[in-house]
């Protein structure tokens, strides 16, 4: 049983608060994976649950017990560290054997369990290297090693996988899944990929200046954002933001379109993400701005009623710049937020 | 400015005095610096090797001039305008050699000093100032049981000057020699006496550089040492000390004087000038004013004052009634070993520590080291001195 | 170092608050403090004291309050310019020994060369020989060249002596700093020693400052080559203490004090030097 | 990409500087170990070693700076732990660790001297409280153990340090992060110590101890202001050769040995805190 | 004129060969991104570049000027490094100003370049902090602006937004592309990110195990692999490869499907990325594995043949693991590779 609860947690340096009053909670097994812009809070959240950072206010709980005063060892969790802080006076394998020889495990169990790990990571045939002749990713990959090696209740990673390449992560990801599924381990995972935060997650917490925006499933925190910045910042692109008025027959206007809304609200923010929408003559006016190929699809931005507008098209769409489109939003994806709030409604 | 290089006042106070009371009448202007015996002979080799430098007057005790005898100028001119000088202590200063090589600068010496409250354990029928070996280690002996703790006082310390002791005081006394018997059963005799006394001496002693302050402090009751490092006993507390000669031993009252002398290196920035400092310090009125600032006294003929300090007139009777009692046995500082003087006495500080604080066999150490000490002497090729017989060539170890 | 880090700026680490632990902690810091500060206390009571009482016993442990001592030494003539010629050559030997020492400190951490081994034996044999041996030949050079006798010709002898510390120290301080932080340095148009100035030397300024203290209380405490080698402009420690030992005791305490207080007080004027930590310590 | 000189051009200035004022003199001094009157012999070397005194003060040399240096480098390390973890009044107390670094080996006899001398300080608690009636005499010759304690107290209140502003600023370069690794893969206070902070201290420990262990093998002032010549140590020897003996051919040899036993000493730490190639720090 | 032309260039670490024999043009003025995966040599490759390492044989030459003996400053290069390499004494202010000062340029100027390049990297509020003060992303947005303030001839970035948050790196990536390209930069850029390769690129390097296997433009490297490597590598998830075999007809049969082909080669291997199929009855048939949500499309790993094959299908196709399906490859994305030689056919 490894439940992290988090309670009314908050952190300041000096002036500055980097964490406001956190309430969240892990459930055993669970992974959980935070998202949010460069310098939300993640790592300080982190470094809060592993008891490198001391809360300012606010209660840590992990597995039942809880561990304020604890220090990290006595915490049952290992983490991967943003900047990997692998040990450059050790070699890999005894980087990977750190923890292991911290809990006096026998030597064979120790060779076993770096072997292993370091074999989930590709990293078996640098076992001898120093940190100092690694690359980057290899490098970050000792530390997710040196993590997994320790098989603890909690892991705590810190964009673990940021510095490798696609197929690699690709591999990684599933990896780390599937070995953390079978050891049972609750999992927070940094990160900024959203490919990697909607395959890895149980859960998503989206994190924005210091606060938890919305945590739930990895669909629904697509799909229906619980905040226009869940919206903006979840999808690549992001979702589209337009201007609705209800007009006289109760409909919402939006940059010239008509199109059914919710019965609350006057004047609220129609979203809507990019690759929902489609070719179509009833579509609002767009003018196109710049085309990026993306391989599969084509990012178009245009421009609608005066505002930034961007849509995945087939990628055998031939567009040019300056050529006007009709982009028809698919009804079932319309999504509507409180300007005020910034809510959903 | 002449340099004047020393080891001699070397205490901090007794530099000052030289400075102010005794160089400042000179008029080329002196510059007095005293060190210690390391940077001394380096500074000192080094301008002679060098063959030019700053030292313009060197002032040091005639163990440490005979060194460098070759590279001393030749001081039979200076002019001492009639001032009578010790002849002993002007041959000493040849060196061995035909030049004046050294003018004889001030004398010390030697006594015992012991306070008041030590006289009530003094055994009886003895006489202070005709003591005896014997009379001493009883007296001692007494002190230590009576007080319940030794309270004879030795400086035996690395600054201590022990080595002048055993070969002017304990064995002339014993032996009637210093080089020649220095095996014998008569100096076996000594040893063991001195031993025996050892058992009565404060072992603090073997830390000991200056007795004046032990004996202000009460660690010690009675001691031996050079008269400059009793004074400040006998400026402070006239009252409470008494001094008195070296005890005597079967052969005579041994006894050996301490001389400083004054040379002129040859390569001396200004040689006149440095001679006329030289003449300076030959002058009854600074040989006057040597004695209060360093409690070392005339080598000439200089009338004392009354106005002596305290230490002075202490210690000048005692040294008096030493030096001219009828069983007075002088013996004269080595000569003739040039640079091996600091062997010669190594042998005997080494016998000392061997005898004495390793309690090895008496016979045995000295058998040890008059093997060394007859290489030393045949090394120098040095014909004996006082106490011991003179001999044709290098003096003889039995 | 800079306004804006305050105390609870820095990030703080959960830290292991148990009282018993936090007692043990302050009592060996107090036990430390005390065994520092009590041999200095007792010297300064000394010094302080008059004559009687330094010889006398038992003895009070306070002071007596007599300056008598230490008055005799501020009256010796030639105080003053003793003291201001320490000060010089100590200062010459702090530049000298850091100025030709750091820049070999740097090429043993940066590099990898032939001779690497050799130099460093060097280096450590000077350590290693004593000085009074070659006191001598170096006299003799410096009468013939006219080094004799001048800050400077000191300020080399006892550089000699301070080089090993400023060359092993810088070397260890320069191989704790990470080369990337100087290569981001070139590429931003830095060259060797600019790269050096301006980030490799600010990071390692307080472990230099180290050094360069050892320099200087090295030089301030030599006796034996200052008392060879200084006639007219004598240093401090040649003037005042190499005769301590054969002076009565109450001027040997009084003369270690007075050689004790100037070197306290300049420590305590570089401390800030000394002991600065940058923001680095959670680079 | 920079010439393959640069090294060599660092290392210049303090190159040339040793061999004029170091491998000069010291060649001058190295040749009359060997030699006697001009030519080559080994009567020096064996003059020194069959002299009385020399086998003990080679040992208690040596065994002064085995006592000493652990002993040091001990308390240099905790001194710059409790530094570094110190949040207030560092300064203060680093200052105060830091005194001694302006003390002379001269100045630190002096104080333990009245320490430990017949009617110093020790002797005057003891008295005080009622523990003697008579001042006890600590430093006679027959109390040679008690003369090495007070030189080992002494060299150790003077000399500890050096090393440890040595080891603060090393410290003081360790990134932090390491540390907090540490904490999270459960090494305790202790093992961080032992794991990260003395591997990634290794070139300053090197330092330190280098520097520490040769200056214990020249003890001499201290030596001679609280034991005498009881207890005879290299250092003591050399000087006695001299200047006392004058004989400027033993004395050198002694300043062999000692240079002898320093170089082996030096090897042996290059060797056990050498950094394994490919390691950083 | 900054034209960088690598002639020959091999490194090796002790018995270790990093780089083989590279041969590449970036032309002036020109984005190169450098693909690859971790530990291939991107990173050793820059710093050859840069002047930070001493190539074990062959030629650097920067605007027509060989630069293998000039020191980094006198190469009119300025970098960002992969751990960023922020300066701890300084703070944001002072390292961006760093190169600047260096080039003693006026205050004014410098004031007006760092305020420029820090607002550009949305890090204006941070320029009085420490490096320690800041978050990891922050930090890494420092460098890049130390870098970008140079404005120098070339630019050489290191995975420079490895640590942003999507939206952000969509940002930066958009106003770097911009800045870049008015002052006429020539960059090398590594990244991991192949959507900001394709986005940002004009012309893609990849490389493998030391050596460059293809430079061309997205589009090219994307489309027509020039190695299976290559294949495998871009595109996320990758190219689909299986094995092929000549048959009577002349046809090649692929998986029970049979397809023409090239006229050489009698076994080859058939490559189609998994954007490419489309659900259809003359398809290969599939059983499905693993269903991944990706927002709008959802990943489909199956196993055609006993071979991983995987599709990308749309979100609203309703899967469940072990379903079958018919996957048809679109005929004009078939790709194919010779098997001994690795190259496209
Ligand atoms: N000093 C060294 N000694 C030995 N091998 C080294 C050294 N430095 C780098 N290497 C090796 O060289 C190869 C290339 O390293 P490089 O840093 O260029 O990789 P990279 O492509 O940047 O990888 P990443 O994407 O992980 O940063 C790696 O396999 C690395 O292990
Ligand atoms: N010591 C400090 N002093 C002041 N502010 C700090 C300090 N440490 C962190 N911060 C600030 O706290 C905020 C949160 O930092 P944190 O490292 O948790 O961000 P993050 O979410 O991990 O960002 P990133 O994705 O960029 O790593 C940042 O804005 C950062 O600037
Ligand atoms: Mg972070
Ligand atoms: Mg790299």
């Amino acid at each position: 049983m490894a439940e992290i609860v988090i309670k009314n947690v908050a952190k300041r340096f000096g002036g500055f608060t980097a964490l406001h009053s956190i309430d969240l909670t892990i459930t055993d097994q669970e992974f959980m994976v935070l998202l949010g812009a460069s310098g939300c809070g993640k790592t300080t959240l982190l470094r809060i649950i592993a008891g490198l950072e001391t809360p300012s206010q606010g209660e840590v709980w992990i597995g039942g017990k809880r561990v304020d005063h604890l220090p990290p060892r006595e915490r049952g969790i290992s983490m991967v560290f943003q900047n990997y802080a692998v040990f450059p006076h050790l070699t890999v394998f005894e980087n990977i054997a750190f923890g292991l020889r911290m809990k006096k495990l026998p030597q064979t169990e120790i060779d076993r369990r770096v072997n292993r790990t370091a074999e989930l990571m590709h990293i078996e045939q640098l076992l001898k290297r120093y940190s100092g002749q690694l690359s980057g990713g290899q490098r970050q990959r000792v530390a997710v090693a040196r993590a997994l090696a320790m098989e603890p209740d909690v892991i705590l990673m810190d964009e673990p996988l940021s510095n490798l390449d696609a197929l690699l992560r690709l591999e990684m990801r599933a990896e780390l899944k599937g070995v953390l599924a079978d050891s049972k381990t609750t999992t927070i995972y940094v990160t900024h990929d959203q490919v990697e935060a909607m395959s890895l997650a149980d859960r998503i917490s989206v994190m924005n200046g210091g606060k938890i925006v919305q945590a739930a499933s990895p669909v629904e925190v697509y799909r229906n954002p619980a905040a226009r910045f869940v919206g903006s910042f979840i999808g690549n692109p992001p979702m589209n933001f337009l201007p609705a008025r209800r007009g006289t027959n109760g409909q919402f206007q939006v940059a010239g379109l008509e199109l059914p809304g919710p019965v609350a609200g006057d004047a609220l923010d129609f979203a809507i993400r990019p690759e929902d929408v489609e070719i179509a003559p009833t579509g609002f006016v767009a003018t196109a701005r710049v085309i990026e190929p993306l391989g599969a699809h084509t990012l178009v931005t245009t421009e609608v009623d005066g505002k930034l507008f961007r849509a995945v098209l087939d990628s055998d769409l031939k567009v040019a710049p300056g050529d006007e489109l009709r982009l028809a939003p698919k009804p079932d994806r319309v999504r509507w937020f409180d300007p005020e709030t910034t809510l959903a409604v | 400015q002449t340099l004047f290089w020393s080891t001699q006042a070397a205490p901090v106070e007794e530099t000052q005095k030289m400075r102010e009371q005794v160089l400042a009448g000179f008029e080329g202007g002196v510059d007095y610096q005293a060190s210690e015996t390391g940077p001394f002979l380096t500074r000192l080799a080094a301008e002679i090797q060098a063959g030019s430098g700053q030292i313009g007057v060197v002032g040091s005790l005639h163990g440490d001039l005979s060194t460098y005898a070759d590279s001393f100028v030749d001081l039979s001119d200076v002019d001492l305008s009639g001032i009578a000088v010790s002849e002993a202590f002007m041959d000493l200063g040849k060196l061995g050699t035909d030049e004046q090589k050294y003018l004889p600068w001030m004398q010390a010496n030697y006594v015992m000093a012991a306070s008041r409250q030590a006289l009530e354990y003094l055994p009886e029928g003895a006489d202070l100032n005709a003591l005896t070996y014997d009379d001493l280690i009883a007296w001692s002996k007494a002190l230590a049981e009576g007080t319940g703790s030794p309270k004879f006082g030795f400086p035996a310390g690395p600054q201590g000057l022990k080595h002048r002791f055993f070969q002017g005081f304990l064995l002339p006394s014993y032996a009637g020699s210093t080089v020649t018997k220095f095996r014998s059963a008569e100096a076996v005799e000594g040893w063991n006496a001195f031993k025996e006394l050892w058992q009565y001496t404060n072992p603090a002693s073997t830390n000991y550089a200056f007795m004046q302050e032990p004996l202000l402090s009460g660690d010690v009751w009675v001691a031996f040492d050079h008269i400059a490092r009793l004074a400040d006993a006998f400026n402070q507390r006239p009252e409470d000390f008494v001094a008195f000669p070296a005890p005597a031993g079967p052969a005579g009252r041994g006894f050996m004087p301490v001389l400083a002398g004054i040379a002129v290196p040859a390569s001396a920035p200004d040689i006149d000038a440095s001679k006329a400092l030289v003449a300076y310090m030959m002058q009854p009125e600074t040989q006057v004013a040597t004695l209060r600032a360093t409690n070392f006294y005339p080598v000439t003929d200089a009338a004392l004052p009354a106005d002596l300090p305290e230490s002075a007139k202490a210690l000048g009777p005692a040294i008096n009634a030493m030096t001219t009692a009828d069983d007075a046995l002088p013996a004269l500082l080595p000569v003739g070993l040039g640079d091996l003087g600091g062997q010669f006495n190594q042998v005997y500080t080494d016998t000392f520590e061997r005898i004495v604080l390793g309690n090895q066999p008496v016979e045995d150490v000295l058998n040890q080291q008059a093997d060394t000490l007859r290489g030393l002497m045949n090394q120098a090729n040095a014909p004996c001195w006082l106490p011991d017989a003179p001999s044709e060539g290098a003096c003889p170890v039995d | 170092m800079s306004a804006t880090t305050t105390a609870s700026d820095q990030p703080t680490p959960v830290q292991a608050t148990r009282s018993a632990a936090r007692f043990l902690f302050w009592a060996c810091v107090f036990l430390i403090c005390a065994w520092v500060l009590v041999p200095i206390y007792l010297l300064m009571v000394n010094a302080l004291s008059s004559p009687e009482q330094v010889s006398g016993f038992p003895k009070s442990g306070l002071p007596g309050f007599d300056f008598s001592s230490l008055q005799f030494f501020a009256g010796f003539s030639g105080v003053g310019r003793a003291l201001w010629n320490s000060v010089s050559v100590a200062v010459l030997t702090m530049v000298l020994s850091i100025g030709i020492g750091a820049p070999a400190g740097y090429a043993l951490s940066r590099f990898d060369f032939p001779g690497k081994e050799v130099f460093r034996m060097l280096v450590v044999m000077t350590r290693a020989f004593p000085l009074p041996l070659l006191a001598l030949p170096l006299a003799v050079m410096f009468i013939r060249t006219g080094l004799d006798d001048t800050a400077l010709g000191l300020a080399l002898v006892h550089t000699v002596l301070a080089l090993p510390f400023s060359v092993l120290i810088t070397f260890s301080l320069f191989s704790g700093i990470p080369l990337e932080l100087e290569e981001a340095a070139w590429t931003l148009g830095c060259n060797r020693w600019q790269a050096f100035q301006k980030v490799v030397l600010p990071l390692v300024l307080p472990g230099i400052a180290a050094s360069a203290v050892f320099a200087f209380t090295i030089s301030w405490n030599e006796v034996f080559a200052a008392a060879v080698l200084t006639i007219e402009n004598r240093t401090l420690p040649a003037f005042l203490i190499q005769n301590l030992n054969v002076s009565p005791l109450h001027l040997k305490f009084a003369g270690g004090a007075a050689l004790v207080v100037p070197a306290l007080v300049f420590i305590f004027a570089v401390r800030k030097y000394l002991f600065a930590m940058w923001g680095i310590a959670n680079r | 990409m920079q010439a393959k000189a640069l090294p060599y051009l660092l290392l210049l200035p303090a190159t040339v500087f040793l061999l004029v004022f170091f491998v000069y003199p010291f060649v001058e001094i190295a040749v009359l170990a060997f030699s006697r009157n001009g030519s080559f012999s080994l009567q020096p070397l064996t003059t020194m070693a069959t002299h009385w005194k020399f086998g003990s003060a080679l040992g208690w040399t040596l065994l002064l700076a085995a006592v000493v240096v652990p002993i040091q480098l001990a308390m240099a390390l905790s001194m710059a732990t409790i530094v570094t973890k110190l949040q207030k009044g560092r300064s203060a107390i680093l200052y105060i660790f830091s005194i001694p670094l302006g003390l002379s080996d001269l100045a630190a006899g002096i104080v333990w001297l009245a320490i430990f001398e017949q009617s110093g300080f020790l002797n005057s608690m003891l008295h005080g409280l009622g523990l003697v009636d008579q001042p006890i005499l600590f430093l006679g010759y027959q109390n040679i153990w008690i003369i090495f304690l007070a030189v080992v107290l002494a060299e150790i209140w003077r000399a500890t340090a050096i090393m440890m502003v040595i080891l603060v600023s090393g410290m003081g370069l360790i990134p932090k992060e390491y540390y907090e690794a540490g904490e999270v893969f459960g090494a305790s206070p202790w093992q961080r110590f032992v794991k990260i902070t003395l591997p990634m201290l290794r070139p300053s420990l090197q330092s330190a101890l280098i520097l520490r262990t040769l200056a214990a093998f020249e003890v001499f002032a201290v030596v001679t202001a609280l034991g005498g010549t009881t207890l005879p140590v290299l250092m003591g020897e050399t000087y006695n050769w001299q200047f006392a003996l004058q004989d400027r051919n033993v004395a050198a040899a002694y300043a062999m040995v000692i240079l002898g036993i320093s170089i082996v000493a030096t090897l042996f730490f290059l060797r056990v805190l050498r950094v394994p190639k490919g390691a950083t720090i």
